[in-house]
C-alpha cells in the first residue's frame, strides 16, 4: 500500500518524534508514504478564524497538489491537518459555489478526488497485521502490562460530518489499535474532551486547566500513559505538564499512537524518539520491564510446581 | 322520458339581488326533459319544501333540481323532502347559484346567464341519476381490544358494561401494562397498583370479556362491522385450565438470572415466571428463549437438560411440547391500545437513531431511566420501596433528574415533546424527597410543561414544598467518576456551568410507540406518522377514529398520553363502538364503486390505487366450474366512494354511483355552446 | 434594502444599484485585478446578525431554543462572559454592542463540542466563526491581544514562507503580544530535543500561497467577511 | 386563424369559457367559502363537482375542450389533505403525464390549470379563477377541434387544419404524413 503523505508543519518541528515513529512504523508495516511535493501549511488553527474561504483554500492547495501528483488517498497524521484537509474536501463537495471558487483562488485545477486518511483509520485498518506481528514475537511482550488511555481530542471526531470514521462520543478505533499492540485500553472519561488546542501559546492558563483535567482523569482511571494522535494535544499534555501543579503525583507519560505501535512491533527505541518527550518515559518502561519479569517469574513458579506435582505422581505410582 | 322539476330559490335577496330568478325559471322551463320550473323566495323554508313535494306528486317527477345554495348546505334537506313525497332521494341534486354565483358576481346579466348554465348542467346530470338504496351492512356486535394496559382495560370494561362481548388481546403474560409498573401517580400521588389491580381483576372476571394474554394479533380481514381476526396464542407451556398459580414451578426453576422485564432489568426472574405477584391471570409463562431445557433442545441434545418445573408441578400443568396456536375471532369493531415504550438511549441503536453516548446510559449502572426509577420507588420493587441505587445498593444522597432526553431533539432523538416527563419527574423528586428527606433532588429542565388539572400546582409543590432544585438547562455529559456520577450541566438563568457529583441519575427518556407498531398498522391498514404513532382520522374532530372505518385508537399508541388522557380516550372509543353496535345493521351512503364483472379484465389497477383496500379478487369459473381468471369486486362496506378506481380502470368497468361517466359527460356536454 | 454593488476594476466612485431599483453614488475601496468578479453584498443598513449568519453560514439561529447544552459542555465556558448559548441569543437579538464588546467570541477553541451535541443542529462553532469573520472585517472584534497576536503571527508565517516555522511563530507572537518573557525557559529545552529547527523551510509554492491569501483577504475586505461562497453548508437545509 | 394571429380586438370581445373539475371536500368547499366571503371573481367558470380529484378522468378534460371550453381547471385538496387519503396523489401523477399528451392533442398546455385549493382558501380559489381566465383570454379562443370537424366535414385535410391551429405551428405541411410527423415531432419535444 502506498499513500500520499502530508506531514504538516509541526511534524518537522515540535513533533519530530511523531514523524520519526510514523516513518519507522510505516516501513515496518510496508506502507509506502510519498510526501506531497511542495506542500504548504494547511492554515490549521488560525485560517478559519480569520476567513472561511482561506480556511478551505489553504488545505485545498495541498489536495490539488496530491491530485496532480496522482494520489487517491493522502495520510495526514497531524489531527489538525487531518481536520482541515478533510474539512476542505467536505466544504468543496457540499457548499454551493465552493467547487467553482476554490480552483479560481488556487489558480490550479482541483477535482476534489483525494480521500484524506487519519492516522487512526490507517492503523485501525492495519490492526490485524499488527496483532499478527505482535503474537509472532517470541519474548514476552511488556506492553501486556501497559494500561493506556486513548486520547482523541476534538479534531479526530468533530465535526462528525467531516471526520465521522468513528463514534463522536465514544470512539473505539484507538482502543482497537491498543489491543492489537497487546496493551490494555483504559475506560476513562476525557477521550473526546478538548485539551485547549490552539491556545497553547496565546492562553496557556486555559490550556493548563483543561489538560490538567485530562491527565487527572486518566490517572484516576488507572492509566500508566496517555495515547495521543495529535501534535497539538501532545504538546499541551506533554510539554505543558511541567507547568501543572500535579501535587507530587508522578508525571503522566504521553505517547504518540505510532510510538506505541513501534514498541509493539519491537522496533529499536532509537527510531521512536522517546528522548524528545518532556515527560520522561524511562520510568514507565522500567515499570513495564519489572511487571514483565514478575510475570515471567510467576509463570516459571507455576511451571515448577506443576513439574513437582507430576514428579510426585510419578513417584507414588 | 325524464320528468324533471327545477326549483329556483331567491334566498330572500341573496340570490335574487344579482340573479334574475324568473328568467332562470323561464329558461329552464323550455329545457328538454323539464316538466316544471318555478322560483320561490325561500325554497328551504317549510312552504318551499311543501311546494317541491306537491310538484313531485302532481307531476310524477322523475328528478328534482334545486337551484339554491351549496349542496353542503341543504342537499340533505331537499332529499329528505323528496323522499317524503315518495321520490328516491338520490335523484335530487342541487345547482349552486348562491355561493358560486350570486355572491361572487355583481353583473346581473352574467350572473343570470351563469345560473342558467349551472341549472342546465345539473338537469342534464339528473337525467342520468339512478335511484339508489342506502347500503345496509350487518354488524357483528363484538369488539376486539388490542393491548391490555390501562387504556385497553378501560375500553374493554366500558364496552362490556355496555352489553357487548369483548376480546382483549395482550402480548405479555399479564395485563396491566406500564401502569402496573408505576409506583405512585401524579398529580395525586395515589398508589398506581391500588387503583389498577381492581380494574385488572374486574376485566379478568367480566362475563363478557374474553382475555388472551401472551397472544398477538396475527391477521386482520374484513371491514367495519365484519372483521375476522386471527390471534396467535404463543406457546405458554403451562395449561391455563390446570394451573392453580401456586408458584411451585417458579420456586423450583434453576435458571434464575434472567433480567426481569417488569422491574425494567433491576431484578432477576426465573425462566418460568409470572411477571409480578398481582399478575392477571396468575398463570406463569415458560420463557423458552432462556429455559435450560429449550436451550438444550435448540442445541439438539438427545435428552432434555432440565425438567424441574414439570417434576414440581402437582397439577401436571406443564407442557413442553405445546406450540403456538391460532384462533379466529369475528368482531365488528377494533380498539387499538398498544401503548408506548421508552427510548432506549444506549449506544446500540437499531432504527438508525443516534443514541446519547455522552450520557453513559447502559455503561454507568447508576444512570437509569424513568421506568427504572418507578420500580426503585415502588413498594413492590426490587428494593421494597427503599431508595437504593443499582450499583452498590447504597442510598443515593444526590439524585439528578434530566428531562427531555431524546425528546425535543431533532438531531439525536425525537422532535416532539413526550408530554408526561415534566409531571413524572416532578413526581419522582417528591417520591425521592419523601424517602430521603436529607437528600438533594436536582432537576435539569428546559421548560416545565404542566398543563392539566392540578398539574402546575403539583410541579410547583415539588419545588416549593419538597425542595427539589430545578435548574434550567440541558446536560452536556454524564460519566462515572469513582463511585459518583458526574453531571456537566448549565444554569441558563444564573449563567454558570453546573457540575453535580451525583449518586444516581434519572433520565426522562422519550416516549415512543411500541416496537412492531408499523407491522400492526399495516395489518389494520391504519396510517402512522414518521415517529410511528398511529394517525387519528382528524386531529380535532375525530381524535379516536382512524381512516379505516371501525378501527379506533386509545392511549399512547396515538401520541404520548398520561393516564387520565388514556382513560378518557378509552371511554371515547367505547362510546364510538357502542354507537356502532346500537343497531345490528349499519347504514352507508350508497355512492360507492361498482365493478362490471363482464368487462373487467382483471388488471387490478383499482386494487393498487384504492386507499381503503376495498377491492377484492373474485374467481371467474368456466362451464366446468374451474377457476379460469379473476375479476375485481368492490366491497361496499369498505368503499368510501372516492372514485379513484374509476379513473384508472382501462376497460371502464368500474362505475361510481352518483358520479357515473354518463352523469359527468352529460354535465360536460350541457356546457357545450354556452 | 439589500444593495448589490457591481464593481469595475478601477474602484473609486461607482454607482450602487439596489434591488429596489434606486440608484445612489457611493465610495468603495479600490479593488485590484480580479475584483470585477466580486459582488459586494454589504447592506446599506447594517444587516441583522441573524440574517448575516443565515446568508453566510446558512444557519437559522432562530432554531436555538436556549437549552444551554452547548454552554454546559463548553471547555472555555467558565472563562467566557458570553458562553455559546448567550452568543446565539444575542445574535438573534442583534445586540452587536454586547456581542462584540467582550472577548468571548475569541475564546472559542472551535473544539466543536457544542456543535456535536446541539439538539437543534444550530452549530454554534460555525456561527462563532462567522461572527469572528464579521467582527474582524468591521474592526469591531475586541480579540484579546494575545489571541489576536497568535493568529496574526500564524498567518504572517504562512504568508512569508508558505509553511509555519514554529520558531518564527513564537518570535512573531512575542513581538505582537509583548509577552516577551513567556516560555523563554523552554526554548533551550526544545532545542535540546531538536524540536525547534531554526532555519525556516522555504518552498517553491511560497509565492502561490501568498497570492491565495491576498485573494481571500481582498474578497473578505470587499464583502464584509460575507463572501457568497463563505460556508453555506448544503447539508444544513432548513428544517 | 392561428393563435398567433389573435388581434387585440379579438381579445376585447372574447369571453373565455372555462370548465372546472373540482373535488367535493376541499376546492368545492373553498369555492363556497369564496362565496360566503363575497369575493368577486370572473364569471367565466362553470364548476363540475366530483368526490375527489382521483375520480377525474383525462377524457373529461379532453371532452370539455372538444365541447368548446377554452380552458380547464382541475383542482383538489392539497397533497396529504385528501379526504380519501391518497386520491389527489394519483391525480397529480396522472396529470403530470397528461400535460404532455395535451400538446400532442393540439391543445396548448397553458389552457389547463392544475391547482390545490383547500376548504379554507376561498381567496386562493378566486385567484386561480381570475388568473386562468386572464391567461386563457391571452391565448384566445380554442376552436381547433371545431375547424377540425369543419375541415373533415368539408372533406378537407384534418391534419392540415390541426397543424394550422396548433400552438407553435410548424411550417404548413402538405399531406397527412408530413403533418402527422410534424405533430408527433412537436409532442416529442
Amino acid at each position: 500500500m502506498t499513500l500520499a503523505y502530508y506531514p504538516g508543519c509541526s511534524m518537522h518541528g515540535t513533533s519530530r518524534e511523531y514523524e520519526e515513529s510514523l516513518l519507522a512504523v510505516a516501513a515496518a508495516l510496508d506502507v509506502g508514504l510519498t510526501e506531497i511535493d511542495d506542500w504548504s501549511c494547511c492554515g490549521a488553527s488560525s485560517a478559519h478564524v480569520a476567513d472561511h474561504l482561506l480556511g478551505v483554500a489553504l488545505p485545498a492547495r495541498n489536495l490539488a497538489l496530491a491530485e496532480a501528483q496522482g494520489a487517491d488517498r493522502v495520510l495526514a497524521p497531524c489531527a489538525a491537518c487531518y481536520n482541515r484537509l478533510s474539512g476542505a474536501v467536505h466544504a468543496v463537495a457540499e457548499e454551493p459555489g465552493m467547487a467553482a471558487r476554490v480552483p479560481e483562488v488556487l489558480e490550479r485545477p482541483f477535482a476534489n478526488t483525494v480521500r484524506v486518511l487519519s492516522i487512526v483509520e490507517l492503523l485501525q485498518g492495519l490492526a490485524p497485521v499488527i496483532e499478527e506481528r505482535v503474537a509472532a514475537r517470541l519474548e514476552p511482550n511488556p506492553l501486556e502490562h501497559l494500561n493506556v488511555a486513548a486520547y482523541w481530542g476534538c479534531l479526530l471526531v468533530r465535526p462528525a460530518e467531516i471526520t465521522g470514521f468513528d463514534d463522536a462520543e465514544r470512539p473505539t478505533g484507538m482502543d482497537d489499535v491498543i489491543s492489537a499492540c497487546a496493551a490494555n485500553p483504559v475506560r476513562w472519561n476525557m477521550a473526546v474532551e478538548c485539551c485547549g488546542g490552539a491556545f497553547s501559546v496565546s492562553r496557556t492558563s486555559s490550556v493548563l486547566r483543561l489538560s490538567r483535567a485530562i491527565i487527572d482523569d486518566a490517572r484516576r482511571c488507572g492509566a500508566d500513559a496517555i495515547l495521543a494522535a495529535c501534535p497539538l494535544c501532545h504538546a499541551n499534555l506533554d510539554f505543558r505538564q511541567g507547568a501543572m501543579s500535579l501535587r507530587g503525583e508522578p508525571p503522566m507519560p504521553v505517547l504518540y499512537i505510532t510510538q506505541l505501535v513501534g514498541l509493539a512491533l519491537g522496533l529499536p527505541m532509537s527510531s521512536l524518539g522517546f528522548e524528545r518527550h518532556f515527560v520522561d518515559t524511562q520510568p514507565l518502561f522500567a515499570h513495564l520491564a519489572r511487571e514483565a519479569d514478575k510475570a515471567a517469574a510467576a509463570a516459571a513458579e507455576r511451571a515448577a510446581a506443576k513439574a513437582a506435582k507430576a514428579a510426585a505422581k510419578a513417584g507414588a505410582s | 322520458m325524464s320528468r324533471i322539476g327545477v326549483f329556483i330559490c331567491h334566498c330572500g335577496e341573496n340570490i335574487a339581488r344579482t340573479v334574475d330568478c324568473g328568467a332562470v325559471a323561464d329558461a329552464l322551463r323550455d329545457h328538454p326533459g323539464v316538466t316544471v320550473a318555478t322560483d320561490y323566495k325561500y325554497m328551504c323554508s317549510d312552504p318551499g319544501q311543501q311546494l317541491i313535494k306537491k310538484a313531485i306528486e302532481d307531476n310524477a317527477l322523475t328528478g328534482v333540481v334545486v337551484c339554491a345554495c351549496s349542496p353542503h348546505m341543504h342537499e340533505k334537506t331537499f332529499r329528505r323532502a323528496a323522499a317524503q313525497a315518495g321520490l328516491n332521494p338520490f335523484v335530487v341534486e342541487m345547482a349552486n347559484i348562491r355561493e358560486h354565483c350570486s355572491w361572487i358576481h355583481d353583473d346581473r346579466e352574467q350572473a343570470t346567464a351563469k345560473a342558467i348554465d349551472t341549472a342546465r348542467t345539473i338537469v342534464e346530470k339528473v337525467k342520468h341519476n339512478r335511484p339508489l338504496q342506502t347500503i345496509r351492512i350487518p354488524v357483528t356486535r363484538r369488539a376486539l381490544v388490542i393491548g391490555g394496559g390501562i387504556a385497553g382495560i378501560q375500553a374493554a370494561l366500558d364496552i362490556a358494561d355496555g352489553g357487548h362481548e369483548v376480546v382483549l388481546v395482550e402480548k405479555d403474560p399479564s395485563i396491566g401494562g406500564h401502569m402496573s409498573q408505576l409506583s405512585e401517580t401524579f398529580p395525586t400521588l395515589d398508589c398506581s397498583q391500588c387503583i389498577l389491580t381492581p380494574r385488572m381483576v374486574e376485566a379478568y372476571q367480566h362475563p363478557r370479556i374474553k382475555l388472551y394474554t401472551w397472544s398477538e394479533v396475527e391477521k386482520v380481514d374484513g371491514y367495519i362491522g365484519n372483521f375476522s381476526v386471527t390471534i396467535r396464542k404463543k406457546a405458554r407451556s403451562v395449561d391455563e385450565d390446570l394451573c392453580n398459580g401456586c408458584g411451585d414451578c417458579q420456586a423450583a426453576c434453576p435458571s434464575r438470572r434472567i433480567a426481569s422485564e417488569f422491574d425494567a432489568g433491576l431484578s432477576r426472574r426465573t425462566a418460568i415466571y409470572t411477571p409480578f405477584p398481582q399478575a392477571v391471570p396468575n398463570i406463569p409463562v415458560l420463557d423458552r428463549e432462556h429455559c435450560t431445557l429449550f436451550k438444550g433442545r435448540r442445541k439438539g441434545l438427545a435428552k432434555d437438560a432440565c425438567g424441574t418445573c414439570k417434576e414440581t408441578c402437582l397439577k401436571g400443568a406443564i407442557d413442553y411440547d405445546g406450540e403456538d396456536t391460532f384462533v379466529t375471532e369475528e368482531v365488528g369493531a377494533i380498539v387499538v391500545a398498544t401503548g408506548f415504550q421508552l427510548y432506549d438511549i444506549g449506544r446500540e441503536q437499531p432504527e438508525g437513531l443516534k443514541g446519547y453516548g455522552e450520557y453513559g446510559y447502559g455503561d454507568v449502572p447508576d444512570v437509569i431511566d424513568g421506568l427504572q426509577f418507578e420500580r426503585l420507588a415502588s413498594a413492590s420493587g426490587p428494593a421494597g420501596g427503599k431508595m437504593r441505587r443499582p450499583s452498590d445498593g447504597a442510598e443515593p444522597k444526590t439524585v439528578v433528574f434530566v428531562k427531555c432526553v431524546g425528546s425535543r431533539d431533532p438531531e439525536k432523538g425525537m422532535s416532539y415533546c413526550s408530554k408526561i416527563c415534566c409531571m413524572y419527574t416532578a413526581k419522582h423528586t417528591m417520591l425521592y424527597k419523601h424517602k430521603v428527606p436529607d437528600g438533594r433532588a436536582v432537576v435539569f429542565y428546559m421548560d416545565i410543561r404542566a398543563a392539566g388539572k392540578g398539574y402546575d400546582e403539583f410541579s410547583r409543590r415539588a419545588i416549593e414544598e419538597d425542595g427539589a432544585e430545578y435548574i434550567r438547562g440541558r446536560v452536556s455529559r454524564i460519566f462515572r467518576d469513582g463511585d459518583k456520577v458526574k453531571v456537566w450541566g448549565y444554569d441558563t438563568l444564573s449563567n454558570r456551568q453546573v457540575v453535580v457529583d451525583a449518586d444516581m441519575v434519572v433520565l426522562a427518556t422519550a416516549v415512543r410507540p411500541q416496537p412492531g407498531i408499523a407491522e400492526l398498522a399495516q395489518k389494520l391498514s391504519v396510517s402512522y406518522d414518521q415517529d410511528g404513532f398511529l394517525n387519528e382520522a382528524h386531529p380535532k374532530l375525530r381524535p379516536v377514529e382512524t381512516n379505516t372505518a371501525g378501527i379506533y385508537l386509545a392511549g399512547a399508541c396515538q401520541a404520548p398520553r398520561d393516564i387520565p388522557e388514556s382513560v378518557a380516550m378509552a371511554g371515547a372509543t367505547a362510546a364510538k363502538v357502542l354507537g356502532l353496535f346500537s343497531a345490528d345493521e349499519l347504514e352507508r351512503d350508497p355512492s360507492v364503486a361498482l365493478v362490471n364483472e363482464r368487462t373487467c379484465s382483471g388488471c387490478f389497477n383499482c386494487e393498487r390505487v384504492c386507499p381503503y383496500g376495498a377491492i377484492e379478487r373474485r374467481d371467474v369459473c368456466d362451464m366446468e366450474g374451474h377457476v379460469c381468471g379473476h375479476v375485481a369486486y368492490v366491497n361496499p362496506g369498505v368503499c368510501q366512494g372516492c372514485g379513484t378506481c374509476v379513473a384508472v380502470c382501462p376497460s371502464k368497468s368500474v362505475e361510481l354511483a352518483g358520479f357515473t361517466d354518463d352523469q359527468v359527460y352529460a354535465e360536460i356536454n350541457a356546457l357545450a355552446g354556452w | 434594502m439589500n444593495v448589490a454593488l457591481i464593481g469595475d476594476a478601477g474602484g473609486g466612485r461607482r454607482s450602487v444599484r439596489s434591488t429596489d431599483g434606486a440608484t445612489t453614488e457611493g465610495n468603495v475601496p479600490r479593488v485590484e485585478e480580479g475584483a470585477t468578479t466580486l459582488i459586494d453584498h454589504r447592506p446599506a443598513m447594517p444587516e441583522p446578525l441573524a440574517a448575516y449568519v443565515r446568508r453566510t453560514a446558512n444557519i437559522n439561529v432562530a432554531r436555538c431554543y436556549q437549552c444551554g447544552k452547548c454552554s454546559a459542555g463548553c471547555p472555555m465556558g467558565p472563562e467566557m462572559a458570553l458562553p455559546p448559548h448567550d452568543i446565539m441569543r444575542l445574535t438573534l437579538a442583534d445586540d452587536r454592542a454586547r456581542l462584540f464588546a467582550g472577548d468571548s467570541l475569541w475564546l472559542c477553541l472551535t473544539c466543536e463540542t457544542c456543535s456535536a451535541r446541539c439538539p437543534k443542529d444550530v452549530d454554534p462553532a460555525r456561527v462563532i466563526d462567522a461572527l469572528r469573520e464579521l467582527a474582524a472585517a468591521e474592526g469591531a472584534g475586541h480579540a484579546p491581544r494575545n489571541v489576536r497576536a497568535f493568529h496574526e503571527a500564524f498567518l504572517e508565517q504562512i504568508r512569508a514562507t508558505g509553511r509555519l516555522s514554529e520558531v518564527g511563530l513564537i518570535l512573531q507572537y512575542k513581538l505582537r503580544s509583548g509577552a516577551l518573557l513567556q516560555d523563554v525557559a523552554v526554548a533551550p529545552a526544545m532545542l535540546r530535543r531538536g524540536k525547534l529547527p531554526l532555519r525556516p523551510q522555504h518552498i517553491a509554492g511560497a509565492g502561490e500561497v501568498k497570492h491565495i491569501m491576498a485573494v481571500c483577504e481582498r474578497e473578505r475586505a470587499h464583502s464584509a467577511g460575507a463572501a457568497p461562497t463563505a460556508g453555506a453548508s448544503a447539508r444544513r437545509d432548513e428544517r | 386563424m392561428s393563435e398567433a394571429a389573435i388581434t387585440d380586438r379579438d381579445r376585447a370581445i372574447f369571453e373565455p369559457r372555462i370548465t372546472a373539475f373540482v373535488c367535493n371536500w376541499c376546492t368545492y368547499t373553498g369555492a363556497d367559502l369564496a362565496g360566503t366571503s363575497r369575493l368577486p371573481m370572473a364569471s367565466n367558470v362553470r364548476i363540475i363537482r366530483l368526490p375527489c380529484t382521483g375520480r377525474i378522468d383525462h377524457l373529461f378534460v379532453v371532452k370539455a375542450f372538444e365541447r368548446g371550453a377554452d380552458g380547464v381547471i382541475v383542482s383538489g385538496c392539497h397533497p396529504a389533505d385528501c379526504h380519501y387519503t391518497a386520491g389527489n396523489y394519483h391525480a397529480r401523477r396522472r396529470f403530470g403525464v397528461f400535460r404532455e399528451l395535451l400538446s400532442f392533442l393540439g391543445v396548448d398546455p397553458r389552457r389547463l390549470t392544475f391547482s390545490w385549493v383547500s376548504a379554507s382558501e376561498g381567496a386562493k380559489w378566486a385567484d386561480v379563477v381570475n388568473e386562468t381566465v386572464a391567461r386563457v383570454r391571452e391565448l384566445g379562443p380554442f376552436d381547433t377541434y371545431h375547424r377540425l370537424a369543419d375541415a373533415s366535414a368539408a372533406d378537407g385535410d384534418p391534419f392540415a387544419a390541426l397543424e394550422a391551429a396548433a400552438p407553435g405551428a410548424a411550417p404548413q405541411a402538405a399531406g397527412n404524413d408530413a403533418a402527422l410527423e410534424a405533430t408527433v415531432g412537436r409532442s416529442a419535444r
